[in-house]
């Protein structure tokens, strides 16, 4: 039967770039699994805000993966990410590696409509001489040279995230995650899922609507109690550590994070 | 009863207390107990001797957090020259001070994957002081020269650089980076490390005087501050490593330092 | 004797580059009457973020500004700024003449520690052409020609806003006007009056939090009852359009409006 | 009893909720009464027909805020192409479609000085139906060529360019914006205006049917959801412009529209 879940998920095609949040601030795990659970779609560029965890390792280890735009993917605590770690190695996905403040200054551009943003440092890194997208120039405000690095807009097909809460009308509480807001700004879609969905207009108090994002950015929303598990949600529950270390050990090997994958999965979807 | 003489912990601890000294704010990585430590120590310091109040931001903490604009503020915020200080780690560091987050071997098909540069190739730019801290001090971490480079040591004439190496801690022993050679030189060993072992664990070349200090424990009421306020600071973010740092102090199977 | 009014108002010099808010948006009006009592700072270089009203008025009837930099200066429903009008008209100030986002966009790169920031639009106005400081270049990520914008980032000396709320800590609940957390974020020194201070610790909530300007970014803060009157404070009090109004028509002429400040002056300061 | 005609007013507010059909938000000025009534009208028609909802800005309104990251959303907003249709004034309004919100002379220590450009060098570039609405229709306003241009009506080519004029509504009538020209064209007179009159308080010269039409008044249905729930919301907003319109339309004095 179909639910809200499969709502949302429907909105994910093969070949999209989908923005995805940190593993402390919003990971939509329910929705994650939802999308692997139906099996539809392939091709996927993820663009990480600004690293990734575990929701990036089991869309690779499912196999749906084709790019990973990303500062970082780890399980945080429990290690490594086995999937993501084996894929790069094995040249199965494109790596885009980046650092943090060139992910935000990708989006920003998206958010302010403009085709790149300036960013200092990164000169003279690897992760700079590997991105050709990027473009170093004299600054031209500059008497002297002094070289900068633009980096492109990233405009997202899709941006996935969980919060604590929304209204009816489909504005979202983010609180201070105010990079969630950005990478909803930067997306031609944004999919949300929530705790829990309250009677009251988060707008109207000023006080709920300073942590908002208004629904004027929100694609659609749904329901997902938990979930954001086994990773956390700021202010509701801490990280499962012993279900990220379980699945860190099992997705060591293929057939281990299938087995994973087939035995976990009941739970949730 | 006089109290315990310093771990090797405590050490560490003191080290980057002492090398936060006369900083306004340091930020502090999500799951770097001791840096944290570090730098709540300074603070305590500070606060005993009358100086400016520091501020300590640990990355990831709601408690710690002074940041209200999403992800993005760190950054921004080192790039204002509003951080005076900041810890990297490496899998690999070299001699130049090119850290390696990404992996070992030919790139992008690498022998090992590391998660990657997370904000390196910013934060050392943009941070004064960017403490390089790393507990394992071995061939294969300090290498002669990295495999990749997340974020560069030091950046040609004309480049934009507010921030670079300042210190490189290991369980070893402490040096300090001047960027005109550019290179390190050892500050000091830590009790108990000889210089021969030294060179024999470093990849790299460094300056070195010939007879190097050991670098100095903590006096009575630094170790007390430490012992006390500093470990109920850190064992409200740090619950699991405070506890564990509380057994090997007081006395069960401790590890002391030999001074 | 002093007070703390005089303490922040002992931040701000002569020659300097002062950022203010927009009329709705929180205006330090006690502040700046304090300024203008103290009568000790000439030459201020103003700028709105990203207009401005009685204020930037009164400062310039007053003498003490040189340049304004602004996307529109006026009183709103009570109608033109006279001081500021009649001082263009004279060529008695200079007029950096811009537009709402440029102004956001130069804030922005000061924030971003960049150089500049690239914006869309502006191509043939005579804003574009009378900034010898702005300059146009061909976007280096187009394939054809693709002229764009640069503003410079704009890095005031002192910023200075009235919020509802402060903590003993120095956090500032600014709500959803984020644009006074892009000024303290540009500036150096940032000065804030407020109508409250709370004895909680306003980030120590995370509905509070996500409105809060954290004290990182405050310089110091004083308690200002009512001090943006005769502007208003959003949830606080509507702006007092018969004093607006008694401003506007008084500060017609010089005379009118020197009457107008000795008569008013005992009344706040 | 039959509802009395539409008043002038009543006749802007309808043209403008005509030129909004299909717009799915429309951000309107924070002292801008007549558009703010026109997109509140296209908002209750388009909900009658069961059209896509239609949302509504209203920049310096708390209750009709959508935005929460201060001023500089709506400028964001406007260049993702979330903002379909916005409103600008203009001190003079050229036939090429400029505007000037600056003043009359030379610049910049002009004859006559007006508050200054605001966003519309900005939201002129970005927003598809760019509104140019003035109540005031003389040759002081409706100028040859406009003494400062603080928003171009038409950009060259390769100049990136998403939005720009797509009518100019008046006290006397509407025009539509031929961009390939550039240039008006006067759509409709409205009642009791001439095309003698138009020419002589127009300082540009533009394109017209030899008989153009007059604006069409609001049907029943159109004129009762104005009246009465229209109103209501806009007194919300602005009380007194609501009070005045009410007293104006139910009677007292009434200017009415000679149909």
């Amino acid at each position: 039967m179909q639910d809200d879940l499969d709502r949302l998920a429907a909105h994910v095609k093969s070949g999209m770039r989908v923005a995805v949040p940190v593993d402390y601030g919003g990971v939509p795990m329910a929705l994650t699994r939802r999308l692997i659970t139906r099996g539809d779609v392939t091709d996927l560029h993820l663009i990480c805000v600004p690293t990734g965890g575990l929701q990036v390792d089991m869309l690779i280890g499912a196999g749906m993966v084709t790019t990973v735009e990303t500062s970082a993917v780890s399980l945080g605590e429990a290690g490594g990410a086995p999937r993501f770690n084996d894929a790069v190695r094995s040249g199965r996905i494109r790596i885009l590696d980046a650092t943090c403040p060139a992910i935000h200054a990708g989006l920003l551009a998206a958010q302010k409509a403009v085709p790149f943003m300036p960013i200092r440092g990164l000169l003279g890194s690897d992760i700079q001489a590997n991105r050709a997208d990027w473009q170093v120039m004299d600054n031209p405000l500059s008497e002297g040279a002094d070289p900068i690095v633009l980096i492109p807009a990233i405009h997202p097909d899709v941006a996935v995230f969980h919060a604590p809460m929304a209204d009816r009308a489909g504005n979202v509480w983010i609180g201070r995650r105010r990079e969630l807001a950005a990478m909803a700004y930067a997306a031609r879609t944004t999919l949300v899922t929530v705790e829990r969905i309250v009677e009251t207009d988060l707008m109207a108090d000023e006080l709920t609507a300073a942590g908002t994002l208004p629904a004027l950015y929100v694609t659609d929303v749904a329901l997902a109690e938990r979930g954001a598990w086994p990773h956390g949600l700021w202010g509701n529950y801490d990280p499962d550590s012993t279900e990220l270390r379980r699945y860190a050990a099992a997705a060591k090997t293929a057939a281990g994070f299938a087995a994973y994958m087939a035995e976990t999965e009941s739970e949730i979807a | 009863m006089k109290n315990p003489p310093a771990t090797a912990r405590e050490i560490l601890i003191v080290t980057i207390a002492r090398l936060l000294h006369g900083t306004r704010h340091v930020a502090v990585g999500a799951a770097s107990p001791i840096p944290a430590a570090g730098a709540m120590l300074a603070r305590a310091l500070a606060e005993t001797a009358g100086e400016p109040r520091l501020r300590i931001s640990i990355l990831g903490s709601v408690k710690h957090n002074f940041f209200t604009n999403g992800s993005t503020e760190l950054f921004d915020c080192a790039g204002q020259g509003r951080i005076d200080a900041f810890f990297l780690g490496g899998g690999q560091i070299d001699g130049a001070g090119n850290v390696n987050l990404i992996g070992v071997g030919a790139y992008p098909e690498m022998k090992v994957r590391w998660p990657g540069s997370f904000g390196s190739a910013y934060l050392y730019f943009t941070i004064p002081r960017v403490i390089l801290f790393r507990e394992e001090h071995t061939s294969r971490v300090m290498v002669e020269k990295v495999d990749f480079i997340s974020a560069p040591g030091t950046s040609a004439e004309g480049v934009y650089r507010k921030g670079g190496p300042y210190a490189l801690l290991t369980g070893r022993g402490l040096f300090m980076f001047d960027k005109d050679k550019p290179g390190f030189r050892l500050e000091s060993l830590h009790p108990g490390q000889t210089l021969e072992q030294m060179h024999e664990a470093t990849g790299f070349a460094f300056d070195h005087a010939e007879k190097p200090a050991e670098t100095a424990p903590p006096d009575e009421t630094t170790l007390a501050l430490l012992r006390g306020r500093v470990l109920e600071e850190l064992g409200e973010t740090y619950p699991d490593f405070a506890a564990g740092f509380r057994t090997e102090t007081l006395g069960v199977e401790p590890k002391e330092v030999t001074t």
